[in-house]
C-alpha cells in the first residue's frame, strides 16, 4: 500500500490527530478573521494537502524577514507552517552550499513543475545591469527570471521585496526595484513589513495551501485579513487621539501616561497591518505599545517620509526659503502692478492737461 | 502613500509659496496705489485714524438691527461658517501640529468628536450659503465664477476632511491625500479671489472708518 | 494604575465589550437549545485585554467539564457554568493563539475524527495480534 | 441728445456726437483716474453677500435686484480690474476681464443716476464696510466723460456753467436777495466787500424756498454778526459733484471759497442742503491741496451753535414733531445732533423713526434723482417708506434740514394726494426767534 502522503498522513505518521489540523485551522481562521465555519473547510484542506515546494530567494536584504519568520525554536502551532512546507531552497537555513545549492533549486523546480511557491525576500537591483548583487555569478533578476517561470506563485515577503525597501529609498544606489515590477503574470502576494509580521506570512501560505488560490487581496497585493485596516483604528491608544491627548514629547507627561503618539510622529493612521491586533513576539507588544510611533514600515516608500519623528500632517520639506521667495516675489509683482496702474492714471491725467490747453 | 507624499510635499510647498507670493502682491498691489489726502478738517472730538479703523473693524463684525430684519440668514449662517471653519482649521489637534511645524506656536485642541460635529455643521451650513446663493435672485444676479469656485474651495477641504475621519470613500491616506490636496487648491486660489477678504476686511473695514471717523459719521 | 505600567498596560477600560460579549452568547446560547445550532465566537479579534478576558472568565465560571489537549501544544478547554457554552484555548508558543467561546453540545476539538478511529482500529488490532495474552483474564497472584 | 433705451428697455440719453468707441474710452480712463488707495481696498472686497441690497429704497420698493448697490458698479468695477487691480496685467494679458463696452455702460447709466441718491445706506450695511456710494459718485465721473447722463442733469450742468448756478443767472441773484428782503421785511447784505460770515444758497431757495434767504438774514441780523451774500459766489449747491463733472465741480467749489476768502470771511455757511455740505465740507479743500483758512459749516451746525450757546432765544412750540435725516448731512457728514439739538430749542417733542440718524432712509431724490424727470415714477415708489415712517410717528410736524429733501418729500406727498407739510429747520427757527 502506497504511504499516505497528505499533510494528514504525515502527521498520523508521527503520532498527531487530525486535532491539529482543526486547532491550527482555528488558529489561521482567528488570524485571517475568517468566519468560524471556514475553520473546518481549512482543516480538511490542509490535511489533504501534500507539502508544498517553497522555493526562498533572498536578495537585497538584511535576513531580518528570515529571523522574523523563524524567531521560534520549539516546534509550536506558529512555526507548524514548517512541517507543511518543504523548504526547497533558502540560503541561510539550507546546510549545502555553493553549487550543490544551485542544484537543489534547479532539482525542486523540475519535480515541482508549475506548483512550487517562490518566495523572495529583498529588493532587486536593476541599475548598471544589476552587479551590485549576484549570485553564483547570476545576478538577482536573472535568478528571479529563471526561477519565477515555472512557478505557481510568487510571494514577496517584507517591505524590499514588496516595494523596494531600504535599498530603494533615497538615493537609491543600485536602482532597486520592488519584486511585482519585475514578475508579470503569475499570482503574486506581498506581505509587506520591516519585517513582516510571521503570522502574516503563515497565514498566507496556510490559506494557499488549504485553499489552492490566493487570499483576497488589497491594491497593493497584501492580504485584506493582515492589511485591511490601519494600526491606528486598532490601535488601544486611538481613545486618546480622539479625545485629544497627546505625548508631545517622549519623555513628557503624556508619554508616561501612554497617549497617542500622533504628535510625535507616528504613522499609524496611514500604515496597513496588523501589530495592533496580532502583535508581536507572541502576542507580547507592538511598538506603540512600546512606547514609540508606528513607523509605517509596512508601506511603500516609508523611509522617505520626511523622518519618523514628523508629525503626519506636516508638510514635507524645508517651507522657509520657499516662503521668503515667494513673498519677495510677490512684492514686486505688487509693486509693478500698482506702478503700470499709476502710469495709467498719469496717462489719463496728462491727456486731461492737453484738454485744459485747447480750452 | 506616493500620493500623500506628493500632497504633504511639493503640492504643499507649491500652495503655500503661491499662497504668500499672491497675498503680498494683492496686498502690495493695493496699497502702493496713491492715497488720497483729506485735508478737510475733522470734526471736534474725532477719533485719530487708526483708531476709526480699529473702530470700524469690529463694529462691523455686527450688523445694524435694521439690516438683520432681511439680512439674517447671511449673518447667521456667515457667523455659522465662520466660526465652524476657525474652529475646525485652528482647533483639530493635526492641523495645529501643522501650524506649529511652519510658525512655531501651538495650543491646545479639541476632542476630535466636537470637530467632527462642528465640521458637519460647518458642511451644512456651507450647502446653505450655496443653495442661498443660488435661489436669491440679488445674489443670482451678483454673483461671479469667482464665488462658486471660493464656495468650491472652501466646501471641498471641510468635506474630505469629514470623509477621511469618517473612514468614507476612499482608503484613508488617499483620502488624507484629498483633503491635503483640496486645501492646497484653497491655498493657490485664496489671494486670487474673495477667500482673500480675511486679510482685506481689515483694509477695508479701516478705511471707511477712518473716512467716517474723520467726519464724525457712525458706521 | 501607575505611570511606569501604563505604556505597556494595554487596556483602555472599556466596559461595553464584555457586556457586548455576554449578550451575544447568550442570543447564540438560546438559539442553540432551541434549534440545535452551534456557533464559535472567536475572540481573537476584539481588543480584548487581559482583564476583559478575567471579567468574562469570571461571568462565565466553571462548569462540569474541563480537559487539556495535548496537540502541537496545549489547549484547555471547559464547559462554563452554563451548560453549551464552552470556552476553548489554544496555545501556542506560551501565549494564548486561539481563544473561543464555542456553543455546542461538545466542542470539535474534544471529539475524535473517525479517520484517527480508522486508523486507530488498524493499529489497536495490530497491537492485539502482537500481543495476544492480553485479552486472557490475568490470575489472581 | 435724444432719449433712447437699450436692449434691456433701460433708458439712456447721450450727449454730443462722439463715436461709441471714444465715448467708452473717455469713460474708461475717467473710471481709471479715480482709484486711489481707497476705492482700489473697496473694489477688491466684495463678497457678494447681497447684503448691500436691502438697504436700498429703491430695491426694497422694486424689489428688482438690479439694484442692488453693488450691482450698480459694476462697469466700474470691470474698469478696475483690468486696469488697476493689482492683477490687472495678467487680467489684460489673458484677456480675462473684457473691456467695458458701450451697450454694458448705456445699461448701467439708469442705475447709476436713476437708481442710486449716493445716500450711503448700503455702505452702513455692508460687513466689509465698502464705501459703495462713494465708489458710485466716482463711477458718475467715468459716465459724465462719456457723455452718458440723464438729460435733466447735464441740463442743469449746462445752466450752471453758463449762470453760475443751476437756478439762476447770477445776474439776478442781487434782485431775488432783496426782492426776498422786501417781501419778508428783513434787511438783507449783499456784496459787501468786507463780512465775517458769506451766506451761500441752494437753487431751491432761488425759486421756491425764497423765505430761507430773508430767515438766515433775520437770524444774522438778530446776532449782530458781520455777513453778507455775494453775487460772485452764493451757489453752494454742486451740479458737477452730482453729476459727476470734476471740473464744474472744482471751478463751483472754487467760485464760493475764493469768494469767502477774498472778502475775508472767518465762516462760509452752507444752505439747508446735503449735497452742498458734501461737496464744500468734505471736498473742498482737495482743490486747494491744503487746508482752507476758513471754516465751513452747515447751516443746522450753525443754527445748533447759536441755540445751544444760548445766542438766540427760541420761542417753546410744545408740539410734536418727526425729523427726516438728510442723508449727506447726516450718515455722511456727521451732523447727527445738530437738528435734534435744535428741535429741542425749538420746543419741539421729537418722535424718532424706527431708522433714524445714520439709519435714516433716504428721501428717494438725492444725487440728482429729484432733478432727473426720467426717475419720477422710481422716486415715488422709494417715497412709500417715508411716507409709512413719518404716517407711523403721528407728528403736529414733519421737519427736515435740506432743501432738497424737502422738495422730495413735497413732489412725493403731492404725488400721493396726501396732505403732509414738510417743514425747514431753518424757517422754524426764523420764524420763533424770541424778541
Amino acid at each position: 500500500m502506497k504511504p499516505d502522503d497528505t499533510l494528514a498522513g504525515e502527521m498520523q505518521r508521527r503520532g498527531v490527530s487530525r486535532r491539529a489540523f482543526l486547532k491550527y485551522g482555528s488558529y489561521i481562521a482567528s488570524l485571517m478573521a475568517l468566519p468560524p465555519s471556514a475553520v473546518e473547510a481549512l482543516a480538511e484542506g490542509l490535511a489533504a494537502a501534500r507539502r508544498q515546494s517553497v522555493i526562498w530567494l533572498s536578495f537585497q536584504e538584511c535576513t531580518g524577514c528570515t529571523e522574523s519568520l523563524t524567531r521560534s525554536y520549539s516546534p509550536t502551532l506558529e512555526n507548524l507552517i514548517f512541517d507543511f512546507i518543504s523548504l526547497d531552497y533558502h540560503e541561510t537555513l539550507m546546510a549545502v552550499s555553493g553549487e550543490a545549492a544551485e542544484e537543489a533549486r534547479r532539482a525542486a523546480m523540475a519535480a515541482n513543475k508549475g506548483k512550487y511557491i517562490v518566495v523572495v525576500d529583498g529588493s532587486v537591483p536593476m541599475k548598471d545591469g544589476g552587479v551590485y548583487a549576484t549570485i553564483g555569478g547570476k545576478t538577482n533578476h536573472q535568478i528571479l527570471e529563471d526561477t519565477v517561470k515555472d512557478a505557481f506563485a510568487v510571494v514577496a515577503v517584507g517591505t524590499c521585496a514588496a516595494f523596494g525597501g531600504l535599498p530603494k529609498a533615497n538615493p537609491n544606489p543600485t536602482g532597486a526595484v520592488a519584486i511585482s515590477t519585475l514578475v508579470a503574470g503569475k499570482p503574486m502576494i506581498n506581505i509587506s513589513g520591516c519585517p513582516p509580521i510571521p503570522e502574516a506570512m503563515t497565514g498566507a501560505l496556510a490559506y494557499i495551501l488549504s485553499f489552492g488560490k490566493l487570499p483576497e487581496l488589497d491594491h497593493l497585493s497584501r492580504p485584506k485579513a493582515f492589511f485591511g485596516e490601519t494600526i491606528h483604528d486598532r490601535c488601544y491608544r486611538r481613545p486618546y487621539y480622539e479625545r485629544g491627548e497627546f505625548a508631545n514629547a517622549f519623555d513628557d507627561a503624556g508619554a508616561r501616561q501612554g497617549h497617542c503618539l500622533f504628535k510625535v510622529g507616528c504613522k499609524g493612521p496611514v500604515t496597513y497591518n496588523s501589530c495592533a491586533t496580532t502583535k508581536w513576539n507572541g502576542g507580547v507588544s507592538f511598538p506603540i505599545q512600546s512606547g514609540h510611533g508606528c513607523l509605517g514600515c509596512s508601506e511603500p516608500e516609508f523611509w522617505d517620509q520626511g523622518g519618523f519623528y514628523r508629525p503626519l500632517s506636516t508638510p514635507l520639506g524645508a517651507m522657509g526659503p520657499a516662503l521668503a521667495g515667494a513673498a519677495l516675489a510677490g512684492a514686486a509683482l505688487g509693486v509693478g502692478a500698482a506702478l503700470s496702474a499709476r502710469s495709467h492714471q498719469k496717462h489719463y491725467l496728462a491727456s486731461l492737461d492737453k484738454e485744459k490747453e485747447k480750452e | 502613500m506616493e500620493l500623500l507624499a506628493f500632497a504633504r510635499g511639493p503640492a504643499l510647498t507649491f500652495s503655500l509659496a503661491i499662497f504668500v507670493l499672491g497675498v503680498v502682491w494683492r496686498l502690495v498691489g493695493v496699497l502702493a496705489l496713491p492715497p488720497w489726502h483729506d485735508y478737510s478738517p475733522p470734526r471736534e472730538g474725532a477719533p485719530p485714524n487708526w483708531l476709526a479703523a480699529i473702530r470700524a473693524v469690529f463694529r462691523k463684525m455686527i450688523p445694524h438691527k435694521t439690516f438683520l430684519k432681511d439680512g439674517m440668514f447671511t449673518t447667521i449662517n456667515g457667523y455659522v461658517f465662520h466660526f465652524g471653519l476657525a474652529i475646525v482649521v485652528f482647533l483639530f489637534v493635526p492641523h495645529i501640529v501643522l501650524i506649529q511645524s511652519l510658525f512655531g506656536v501651538s495650543w491646545p485642541g479639541l476632542p476630535n468628536g466636537v470637530i467632527t460635529g462642528v465640521g458637519g455643521l460647518t458642511a451644512a451650513s456651507l450647502l446653505g450659503a450655496l443653495a442661498y446663493r443660488l435661489t436669491s435672485p440679488v445674489l443670482k444676479l451678483i454673483s461671479r465664477p469667482n464665488d462658486y469656485i471660493s464656495w468650491l474651495l472652501t466646501f471641498l477641504p471641510v468635506a474630505t476632511g469629514l470623509a477621511a475621519t469618517a473612514h468614507v470613500g476612499l482608503r484613508y491616506e488617499t483620502m488624507l491625500a484629498l483633503h491635503i490636496l483640496s486645501v492646497c487648491a484653497f491655498l493657490i486660489w485664496f489671494p486670487f479671489g474673495k477667500l482673500m477678504h480675511a486679510f482685506l476686511f481689515v483694509l477695508s473695514r479701516g478705511a471707511t472708518g477712518i473716512r467716517f471717523g474723520h467726519r464724525g459719521a457712525q458706521l | 494604575m501607575s505611570a511606569a505600567c501604563a505604556a505597556t498596560e494595554t487596556n483602555e477600560p472599556d466596559a461595553g465589550l464584555v457586556g457586548a460579549l455576554v449578550s451575544e452568547t447568550l442570543a447564540r446560547l438560546t438559539l442553540f437549545a432551541e434549534t440545535g445550532e452551534t456557533t464559535t465566537i472567536d475572540l481573537g479579534g476584539l481588543p480584548m485585554s487581559n482583564r476583559h478576558r478575567a471579567a468574562l472568565d469570571d461571568f462565565l465560571g466553571r462548569g462540569e467539564v474541563s480537559a487539556s489537549i495535548d496537540v502541537i501544544g496545549r489547549t484547555e478547554v471547559w464547559e462554563t457554568q452554563f451548560s453549551g457554552v464552552w470556552r476553548v484555548r489554544h496555545f501556542g508558543d506560551g501565549a494564548i493563539a486561539t481563544d473561543l467561546i464555542e456553543i455546542a453540545a461538545c466542542p470539535k476539538i474534544l471529539c475524535a475524527d473517525r479517520r484517527d478511529a480508522r486508523l486507530a482500529a488498524r493499529g489497536m488490532a495490530e497491537a492485539l495480534e502482537l500481543n495476544p495474552g492480553i485479552v486472557e483474564t490475568p490470575h489472581e497472584t | 441728445m435724444t432719449a433712447k433705451t437699450t436692449a434691456s428697455g433701460a433708458a439712456y440719453d447721450v450727449q454730443g456726437d462722439r463715436a461709441d468707441t471714444e465715448r467708452r474710452d473717455a469713460a474708461m480712463q475717467a473710471f481709471v483716474r479715480d482709484f486711489a488707495r481707497t476705492a482700489a481696498i473697496h473694489m477688491e472686497s466684495c463678497l457678494r453677500c447681497g447684503m448691500c441690497a436691502n438697504a436700498c429704497h429703491f430695491y426694497v420698493t422694486t424689489g428688482d435686484p438690479k439694484y442692488t448697490p453693488i450691482n450698480k458698479l459694476r462697469p466700474f468695477e470691470q474698469a478696475y480690474h483690468r486696469h488697476i487691480g493689482p492683477f490687472a496685467p495678467i487680467y489684460r494679458l489673458f484677456g480675462l476681464k473684457s473691456n467695458v463696452s458701450i451697450e454694458m455702460l448705456q445699461e448701467w447709466e439708469s442705475l447709476i443716476y436713476d437708481g442710486c441718491t449716493l445716500c450711503g445706506r448700503c455702505t452702513l450695511a455692508c460687513p466689509m464696510g465698502i464705501d459703495i456710494s462713494e465708489l458710485i459718485k466716482e463711477a458718475r465721473h467715468g459716465m459724465y466723460k462719456a457723455g452718458l447722463v440723464p438729460d435733466r442733469l447735464e441740463l442743469m450742468d449746462r445752466t450752471a456753467k453758463a449762470w453760475g448756478s443751476p437756478a439762476s443767472p447770477s445776474e439776478d441773484f442781487a434782485d431775488i436777495i432783496r426782492d426776498a428782503g422786501e417781501e419778508h421785511g428783513v434787511p438783507m447784505n449783499i456784496d459787501l466787500p468786507k463780512a465775517d460770515y458769506v451766506v451761500t444758497v441752494a437753487p431751491a431757495e432761488l425759486t421756491e424756498h425764497t423765505k430761507a434767504l430773508s430767515d438766515v438774514a433775520k437770524i444774522l441780523n438778530k446776532i449782530g454778526a458781520s455777513w453778507t451774500y455775494s453775487t460772485e459766489g452764493f451757489e453752494a449747491s454742486n451740479i458737477g459733484y452730482i453729476n459727476g463733472d470734476l471740473p464744474l465741480q472744482e471751478k463751483m467749489t472754487r467760485k464760493i471759497i475764493d469768494n469767502a476768502i477774498r472778502i475775508g470771511a472767518h465762516t462760509l455757511i452752507l444752505p439747508e442742503c446735503g449735497h452742498a455740505y458734501g461737496a464744500a465740507r468734505w471736498e473742498a479743500a482737495r482743490w486747494y491741496g491744503k487746508k482752507l483758512p476758513l471754516r465751513i459749516i452747515h447751516m443746522t451746525e450753525f443754527l445748533a451753535e447759536l441755540v445751544t450757546s444760548g445766542r438766540i432765544k427760541l420761542k417753546k412750540m410744545g408740539e410734536t414733531t418727526c425729523f427726516h435725516d438728510p442723508c449727506q448731512l447726516v450718515r455722511r457728514g456727521g451732523v447727527t445732533e445738530a437738528p435734534r439739538a435744535v428741535l429741542k430749542g425749538l420746543g419741539l417733542d421729537l418722535t424718532e423713526f424706527e431708522d433714524h440718524g445714520e439709519l435714516a432712509w433716504c428721501c428717494g431724490g438725492g444725487g440728482g434723482v429729484v432733478s432727473n424727470v426720467r426717475a419720477d415714477p422710481l422716486r415715488f415708489k422709494a417715497f412709500s417708506i417715508k411716507r409709512k415712517q413719518v404716517e407711523d410717528a403721528k407728528t403736529q410736524h414733519f421737519v427736515t434740514a435740506c432743501g432738497q429733501c424737502r422738495i422730495t418729500l413735497t413732489l412725493g406727498a403731492k404725488h400721493d394726494k396726501w396732505d403732509q407739510k414738510v417743514e425747514s429747520l431753518l424757517e422754524l427757527v426764523a420764524d420763533h426767534l424770541e424778541d
